[in-house]
């Protein structure tokens, strides 16, 4: 009997010290290895899941424009880090990072989150500490219709995307029978919804709305029926991993119309999985072709030598984002007499921006953290290759 | 007077007869044997008195009232409990534990009550593991109450499983196979016990058993099934002789040759 | 050293100074290093060495309560990891109470259950829903949110739905057994959740995939509680309710009818226990432990949609109890705290750390292999490792022991008749008769 | 409304079929392991999970080396789906033995939770090694049978309109009937067979008929496992993208096959395999059409639950399943 509750005590004991000293690293590190102030911007985006080459985009975007302008901070005699963590597009885990993110001093704004669905509750977190959050990605109206002072975001809202998507649907590739599929995300069925009813006020018909499950392969019947009803246009809100088979599977019941769908088919995947049933594939992007301007090209390159992958939409964003942040917490230090600013200053600092050249597009945040100048760009994937071929940009 | 009666109680498992038109009258405060070689029907016969199967046809009554369409734990308030033949404890329950089980149907101890440790419920379970704590004394389990019931050895794990089944107050108390695996000695004590369950707690009991030496010995009377059917019903002497159920335990030609 | 060991687990002074020491040196360290997790950590931890201290019951709930009440929030407010710490905090109270209730039904009553969060997502759903203006969508009387105020009252709404729920499960699924009742209330799980997921048409209740945003927070005497270390303490209340529950019924009339048909279905119908009934309340009551910590959980997350009620949570909470002990309360509540904070504290902690030695280049590791990824793979390691080497958990559960003396001193007269004569003390090694 | 449904019905039933005959020898593992140790293997979905993997490995291996371009693309699957069946077939060995057979004689729910973790050992460990390699674990192969087949049901039935179809759809529906028959001759005609009926009947009366119990199933699991692995193949050639998550539901809905037809009963699975797949794309094509846009496509999945759910407690036994009485 005793020696069991010794065997108990000691695995107990084995496994708490097995935790404990797993996280060893202590979270102090209020100055650098050079005796500098660190400051830390923190991403928040899926790293794991079926996201992760979108979240991973954001991070890697991030870490490009943190590793551009160290020296510049350096100067300054601040280091500037960024600590990178997995949200798993799970709310329950966004809390939680956003309160560890809250804790840590040193951490003066946050880039993200990908998905509106995290985002909302962990800006609440944000909020209570007014630490910035510039989101790349999150499109929900509900992400700023909130009014949270902390809350921005430089991407187009769903009620801008989803109608814009439309009136080209509508208008451009004339479309009158539009068969529409999302994935019973909030994303997907937000972007769906935005465009569903913008494209009846234009005088579309909708023959068809159907959701389908996230992580399957098999949509054949959906597909099926969008087939059965003879449109004109399949629209898909959700993401590639979904996107990719649904393209697939309508070329292969001979479907050839076009296929729209919004910003998070926008990547190398979506061409990856759908192969060359990828032709004809049109879709909405808050974020344009980086390849358009000089500036990207040469972010591309830059991108590409840096982590050996090619750019994905959101890499531009996630570094337009950080550039953004970053920008505001220099004129916060420079107000501060070139000490570290409150958080408070940075997130004033950061609504105050109201021209900033980014890499595609200019952003400025109005009262409410929406950009004035988010544009919708409309792709279309001639062949099977990534990036598509930018079509339109549309501005409000 | 018959406290337990059984009229033309038919068991079919799909196509076959596990017990057919079977009928008894035991007596109260009576011993009764119920024997028959392997496969006879006998745990098919208790299984159905205890409403773990349902009778195919035939009616049971207990007092007058009939215990066929309850459920099992109803036919246990109605005051028939029952052993198993193969023993059927809460391994991970302590010995007293199990006897408190046993309790259960009488026990007047709400959760509700549980709860906010109502004044009754508190004096209901204070009562109830001290009769239980008796009971044990009675079968000689006391010294191990606190053990799990899994520990307990061969025979004294027989023995809880019956004060178990009299923590229940039944009227009848089926046994099933009670001295199966024991030595002479423990079945010399068993047999003790039974006969003082009927005159001390005034138990009707009836038993199925292999052991002939003691079934004779303390039945007051005895049913023979074979192959489902009562083949023969009697005193111990009148079974002791009857060709029918020699027959059934050796075969055929068995009484012939002598 | 073995003389030491033993002389030392026998000397309650040496033991009781031994852990006012390491409490008082824990709590100072957490105080002077604000950051340190391991401080927090070693701090939790004297709550489970308090669990194998040799003090009374009463005791250690006196000691446990003043560090659980007062030690723990004190000594982690000084500092800016106050909120962080206190969300992962009632999280941990929020899954104790959780694993507590899939005890029930798991752990005392062997049912395996593979759906348990639906009745989480029952419990959060029930508050979203109406201290939002979701309600106002269906509802057309009443005016919607509610405020938040009501939080209280729906704790126990959310307890009292998610315990009909279980009784609506429990009724078609208690016809099926053992591997099938597992299955069963795995599709169960998933058929809540994407129901939950679904419901915005034909009519909007639950908002369907958009979730449910701007969710009151609760409100009491006017204060609003909006902070993690607020929720800590009604987290930390609802979790010593739920305990005293739990362990008042474990030694009650339906905790031993639980573990009976838990041990032996057939013999315990065959005892008089009513099977339908008691695997119900067991059913219900469980389920209205995980009820009650969603109306919790949706006031805190502030917004709710059904992502959080996957199928890997129901196997989380289970991972919790087996690993605790399955049928041990203290097991069950260290198994959940142990879990939690893995998943959320060190497993993020730890990926942090890899990735600044990354991004400083001391090492490479694949983002792969990153912790925080490795979720399932260590809880399906801990699984089978306990499963095979330890399947009766960390703390075992106990059965309670009885006083011979008490049981000996009878007032009443015994409705069974008096000792056997035969009753020596040599029958009762139970090596014969 | 009717004409509609019965103008897809021909398109349907090809893809209900698809699914359907993935289910079914999936089904089969589930079925083959529950009668003969009454365990739910939960990992089975992982092994069919695996098999997809393994083939996509070899396949990108085959492709890289030039390998592909040289030989007809049947002789290349062959050699894939013999590989990655060889290959679970070890793997699902290998976990019964480690994983299982210590605790044969343990409490049901304890061999179920093993089980569990199995499952999602195996989910980490294939998505680990997929994002090593490829830095993102949804992995697609370049498709094999991509000649598109136009058959004329209108033909047949004025109501009918036709189906289309990728050759693919008949590779994997000949594939799986074959191994059906394979298994069917295997388990009804070989020695190896009789024993494994035998063990599943009573395993004690087995061992003392001189049958090694241990060897009995180990060969089930590495039947049912190289079965699985197999169909994850043929799940590998039809939709052309493959994560580590797709065992699991899919493990499910094919444990709901099984049980629909009477677990452990072989035949039985394979027509509760077909029946699911096909109810499951019925659902999806037509339940919006049916509701007039109440409940749609996205509800396919609580059918497939709630059939599992209905059958469990009405019929326990299955389509083609004998009761069985509990011994007391």
């Amino acid at each position: 009997m005793k020696s069991k509750k010794i065997v108990s005590l000691i695995t107990t004991a084995a496994l708490a010290f097995g935790i404990i000293s797993g996280c060893s690293s202590s979270k102090d590190g209020s100055s650098g290895s050079d005796g500098k102030q660190v400051i830390k911007i923190a991403t928040q985006s899926p790293l794991s899941g079926g996201s992760a080459t979108l979240g991973e985009a954001i991070k890697l975007g991030a870490q490009m424009a943190i590793s551009d302008q160290k020296k510049a901070f350096a100067k300054k005699g601040f280091d500037l880090q960024l600590v990178p963590y997995d949200d798993q597009a799970d709310p329950k885990k966004g809390v939680s990072n956003a309160q560890q993110i809250g804790s840590d001093k040193s951490i003066l704004g946050i880039i993200g989150h990908l998905n509106s669905g995290v985002t909302i509750p962990a800006s609440e977190i944000y909020e209570k500490n007014q630490l910035a959050m510039i989101s790349p990605a999150a499109t929900a109206t509900d992400v700023t219709d909130r009014g949270l002072k902390v809350v921005n975001r430089i991407c187009a809202r769903d009620d801008f995307q989803g109608p814009a998507g439309a009136e080209f649907a509508v208008n451009t590739l004339k479309a009158k029978k539009i068969f529409i599929i999302q994935d019973k995300t909030a994303y997907g069925s937000g972007l769906a919804e935005a465009f569903r009813d913008a494209a009846k006020k234009l005088g579309a018909d909708i023959v068809g709305y159907e959701g389908i499950t996230v992580g399957e392969k098999d949509f054949n019947g959906v597909v099926g029926q969008a087939a059965s009803k003879k449109p004109d246009l399949i629209y898909f809100g959700g993401v590639y991993a979904e996107g990719g088979l649904i393209i697939k599977q309508a070329r292969d019941k001979g479907l050839d119309i076009p296929i729209m769908g919004g910003d998070a088919l926008d990547s190398s995947s979506t061409v990856q999985i759908a192969g060359d049933s990828v032709k004809n594939v049109y879709l909405s992007s808050v974020a344009g072709d980086v390849t358009k301007v000089e500036a990207g090209k040469k972010f591309a390159d830059a991108y590409k030598a840096k982590f050996n992958k090619n750019v994905e939409s959101y890499s531009s964003y996630g570094y337009d984002a950080t550039g953004i942040l970053l920008k505001a917490i220099m004129s916060a230090i420079d107000k501060n007499d070139g000490k570290l600013p409150t958080r408070e200053a940075v997130s004033q600092a950061v609504r105050t921006i109201k021209d900033y050249q980014g890499i595609i597009n200019k952003v400025g945040f109005d009262d409410k953290g929406d950009n004035k100048f988010a544009k919708v760009f409309i792709f279309k994937f001639d062949k099977a290759e990534y990036p598509a071929v930018q079509q339109k940009a549309i501005s409000k | 007077m018959n406290i337990l009666e059984v009229t033309g109680l038919t068991k079919k498992f799909g196509g076959l007869y596990a017990n057919t038109n079977i009928n008894m009258n035991i007596e109260k405060n009576s011993i009764t044997a119920v024997i028959g070689p392997n496969g006879a029907g006998k745990t098919t016969f208790f299984n159905m008195i205890t409403a773990v199967y349902k009778p195919t046809s035939g009616d049971i009554l207990l007092n007058g009232k009939s215990l066929v369409g309850l459920k099992p734990h109803q036919v246990t308030k109605f005051g028939i409990a029952r052993t198993f033949q193969n023993i059927r404890l809460f391994h991970d329950l302590t010995v007293l534990d199990n006897v408190l089980v046993g309790m259960h149907h009488h026990l007047k101890s709400s959760w509700v009550g549980a709860l906010f440790q109502m004044p009754r419920t508190r004096h209901a379970e204070e009562n109830a593991k001290k009769e239980a704590y008796r009971l044990l004394e009675y079968v000689g389990l006391a010294e191990l109450l606190n053990e799990s019931a899994g520990n307990l050895s061969y025979g004294a794990q027989r023995r809880l499983e019956i004060a178990r089944a009299i923590a229940a107050k039944p009227k009848v108390l089926l046994l099933d196979e009670p001295a199966a695996g024991m030595n002479p000695k423990e079945t010399k004590k068993l047999t003790d016990l039974i006969h003082d369950m009927r005159t001390k707690l005034d138990i009707t009991i009836v038993l199925i058993e292999h052991d002939m030496k003691l079934v004779m010995e303390i039945s007051d009377f005895i049913y023979v099934l074979d192959h489902g059917e009562e083949i023969a019903s009697g005193k111990p002497d009148d079974i002791r002789n009857n060709p029918r159920v020699i027959e059934a335990y050796l075969g055929k030609g068995a009484v012939a040759n002598g | 050293m073995r003389k030491l060991v033993d002389l030392f687990s026998k000397n309650k002074k040496a033991q009781l100074l031994l852990f006012i020491v390491y409490v008082a040196v824990s709590s100072l360290s957490l105080i002077l290093a604000q950051q340190s997790v391991v401080a927090f950590l070693l701090l939790l931890f004297s709550i489970l060495l308090l669990y194998f201290l040799k003090l009374s019951t009463k005791a250690k709930w006196i000691i446990g309560l003043v560090i659980v009440a007062v030690l723990i929030p004190f000594s982690a407010s000084q500092g800016q990891a106050y909120e962080s710490y206190m969300d992962v905090a009632t999280l941990v109270g929020i899954y104790c109470a959780m694993a507590l209730g899939l005890n029930i039904v798991v752990g005392f009553a062997g049912l395996l259950d593979l759906g348990f969060i639906a009745f989480f997502a029952v419990g959060a759903y029930t508050y979203g829903i109406f201290a939002s203006a979701q309600a106002s969508k269906f509802l057309h009387f009443g005016h919607f949110p509610l405020s938040g105020e009501s939080f209280w009252i729906f704790i126990l709404i959310g307890g009292i739905v998610a315990a009909i729920f279980g009784i609506l499960l429990g009724i078609p699924v208690l016809r099926v057994k053992g591997d099938y009742l597992a299955i069963v209330t795995l599709g169960f799980g998933e058929i809540i959740r994407i129901i939950f997921n679904n419901l915005d048409k034909p009519v909007n209740i639950t908002n369907g995939s958009m979730g449910i945003a701007s969710i009151a927070p609760p409100k009491i005497f006017g204060i609003v509680i909006a902070n993690a270390s607020q929720f800590y303490y009604v987290a930390l209340a609802i979790f010593l309710v739920v305990v005293y529950i739990v362990t008042r019924l474990e030694h009650s009339k339906i905790g031993r009818a639980w573990k009976a048909i838990r041990d032996n279905e057939i013999a315990g119908q065959a005892m008089g226990i009513p099977l339908v009934k008691t695997k119900l309340i067991a059913f219900a009551i469980g389920a209205s432990f995980s009820g009650m910590m969603g109306v919790v959980f949706a006031a805190k997350q502030t917004y709710i949609d059904a992502t959080s009620f996957t199928l890997l949570e129901s196997t989380t909470i289970l991972v919790m109890v087996l690993l605790g002990g399955m049928g041990s309360v203290p097991g069950v509540i260290l198994g959940a705290a142990v879990v939690t904070i893995l998943n959320l504290q060190v497993l993020t902690e730890v990926s942090n750390w890899l990735n600044q030695l990354n991004t400083n280049g001391v090492i490479s590791i694949p983002d792969a292999l990153s912790p925080a990824k490795m979720q399932r793979f260590i809880f399906g390691l801990l699984l089978i490792l306990f499963a095979l080497y330890r399947p009766k958990g960390l703390i075992p559960a106990k059965n309670q022991k009885y006083d011979v003396n008490k049981l000996k001193k009878s007032t009443t007269k015994s409705v069974f008749v008096e000792p056997q004569v035969s009753n020596d003390k040599k029958a009762s090694g139970g090596s014969e008769i | 409304m009717l004409a509609h449904i019965i103008q897809t019905l021909p398109q349907v039933i090809v893809d209900g079929l698809t699914l359907g005959v993935v289910y079914a020898v999936v089904a089969i593992g589930y079925t083959m392991v529950y009668g003969i140790l009454e365990l739910i293997n939960f990992a089975h979905g992982e092994i069919f999970m695996s098999g997809a993997f393994i083939g996509t490995t070899v396949l990108l291996i085959l492709s890289s080396v030039g390998f592909l371009s040289s030989v007809p693309a049947i002789l290349a699957f062959i050699i894939i789906i013999v590989i990655a069946s060889i290959a679970t077939g070890f793997l699902g060995m290998g976990i019964e033995r480690v994983a299982y057979r210590p605790l044969r004689n343990a409490p049901k729910l304890i061999t179920l939770i093993t089980a569990i973790g199995v499952s999602f050992l195996l989910q980490d460990i294939v998505r680990f090694i997929a994002e090593l390699k490829t830095g993102n674990y949804i992995v697609s192969a370049p498709s094999l049978f991509n000649e598109k087949i136009h058959l004329k049901t209108s033909s047949i039935l004025p109501q009918f309109g036709d189906a289309l179809f990728k050759s693919s759809f008949l590779v994997v529906l000949i594939v799986a009937i074959i191994m059906l028959i394979v298994l069917d001759f295997f388990v009804n005609r070989t020695k190896w067979g009789m024993a494994m009926r035998a063990v599943a009947q009573d395993r004690e009366t087995a061992s003392l008929m001189s049958i090694n119990v241990n060897k009995v199933i180990s060969v089930t699991f590495f039947v049912g496992s190289a079965l699985g692995g197999a169909t994850g193949v043929l799940f590998m050639v039809q939709y052309g993208s493959i994560d580590p998550y797709i065992g699991f539901i899919l493990g499910i809905k094919a444990f709901t096959a099984a049980v629909l037809g009477g677990i452990g009963n072989i035949r039985g699975a394979m027509v509760g395999g077909l029946l699911i797949g096909l109810l499951e794309m019925f659902a999806a094509a037509n339940l919006s059409t049916i509701t007039h846009g109440a409940f749609g496509a996205e509800y396919k999945d609580i059918f497939a639950f709630a059939i599992l759910i209905a059958v469990l407690i009405f019929k326990p036994e299955g389509l083609f399943g004998k009761a069985v009485v509990e011994k007391v």
